[in-house]
């Protein structure tokens, strides 16, 4: 399985992240992909930008090891992972995940993993800047069980 | 001598990023946090909510014994993705 | 919910249909897309390449159909199907499947439960060309089976 | 009169995509399909298998009753995506 797990302040073009996913790569029927976004929310006073700060030398190490347990419960042979830090404006892109796979219900799988591992064992934190100042994101509790779910469903 | 860095809304509750501290033998994380909120009423607050730990980079238990020259790490969950 | 399809012999630009999920769409936090490709099996003599016949008057109205079961019972915002027929070598792209939803959970699973339907209700037939011949490809029972549990399984 | 079409190895094994037949009043999946059957030994055999039944655009039921100027298809199990 290969690995690619970039954390960087640069925005990612998802039609290349795409590419490189699939290039010389004949084995693979199926890529499915994730990209998590800046999105408003229905209050009045929007989020108008987050501010990502990350834990540096644990972050990329994290990742890995997710990425690296997916590959030991799905035959996943390709996981691209883009995670941005610093600040980063309403509608703009946030993370990137990528996974290709021999069959399609694998890649899904094991894509959604990634996305529910990340979300509770990788170290990044939003703060959302509003209108009304600004305020750290709590962890909502859906995400604890998504990644919990995974503990008891029987692997492929 | 440990590092013990703290991260989000933790490091800001604190006003302090990283703090060194000196460890002669092995000690839990329930100890070394019992140390921290020694240092005042800030602290004392700022770990009485759910934060995760981290050691030498990895996510750990609050019963895991941790040697000198290890990197320490409080977060409160994370909110990536 | 806006529902975009296209059945066409033309390939399609990933970066481009991922464009059109997310521009001027800020109220979703979360896209997901599958990418389906002519893969090499693990004969000695692989496909080189697949003809792929389908119904014209009913494909668009069945992937219709299926992309609206999706949005009744996920709040999906945007569906983009875009689904090759003709003559599609190996390494090509056949079937683009992109969603956007407020969250990831929706998202996953309504492209996964899109793509499980199109496999079972779409009518699009493959037919493979090897070194041996062409063969009419043969339903697999895994996608039945995968279609079959979305039936049972609880909505959102 | 109504329109049948056959797709993929059917209309392979068939040699024809398209037929016309008079129905003068509704009638079921199975009763089109004992018809189809009487045409010989080719028709029989392919209609021996598992196949699905789309009227006018809508996989359904054998036991669907349709009405004269539908268009009826027959065809395989689907293998797109």
């Amino acid at each position: 399985m290969d690995i690619f797990i970039n954390i960087t302040t640069d925005d990612f073009d998802v039609g290349q992240e795409y590419q490189k996913l699939i290039d010389a790569n004949h084995q693979d029927g199926a890529a499915v992909f994730f990209v998590g976004r800046v999105r408003a929310d229905d209050s009045s006073k929007p989020v108008q930008r987050l501010e990502l700060e990350h834990y540096p030398a644990m972050t990329k190490k994290a990742l890995m090891q997710i990425a690296e347990k997916a590959g030991e419960r799905w035959s996943v042979n390709q996981v691209r992972i883009w995670h941005r830090v610093g600040e980063i404006h309403l509608g703009e892109q946030i993370v990137f995940v990528g996974v290709s796979s021999r069959h399609r219900q694998s890649a899904f799988e094991s894509a959604q993993f990634i996305m529910d591992y990340l979300k509770v064992e990788a170290p990044f934190w939003k703060k959302e800047y509003t209108a009304d100042g600004e305020k750290w994101v709590e962890q909502a509790d859906k995400d604890i069980k998504a990644s919990q779910n995974w503990a008891v469903e029987s692997p492929e | 001598m440990i590092k013990i860095l703290f991260f989000a809304s933790l490091r800001e509750q604190l006003g302090v990023a990283q703090i060194e501290f000196d460890l002669a033998s092995p000690a839990s994380i329930d100890e070394i946090k019992s140390k921290l909120i020694e240092k005042g009423d800030v602290w004392k607050k700022a770990f009485s909510r759910p934060l995760l730990v981290a050691v030498n980079q990895e996510i750990v238990e609050q019963d895991t014994l941790v040697s000198p020259s290890s990197e320490i790490a409080f977060f409160p969950p994370v909110t990536g993705g």
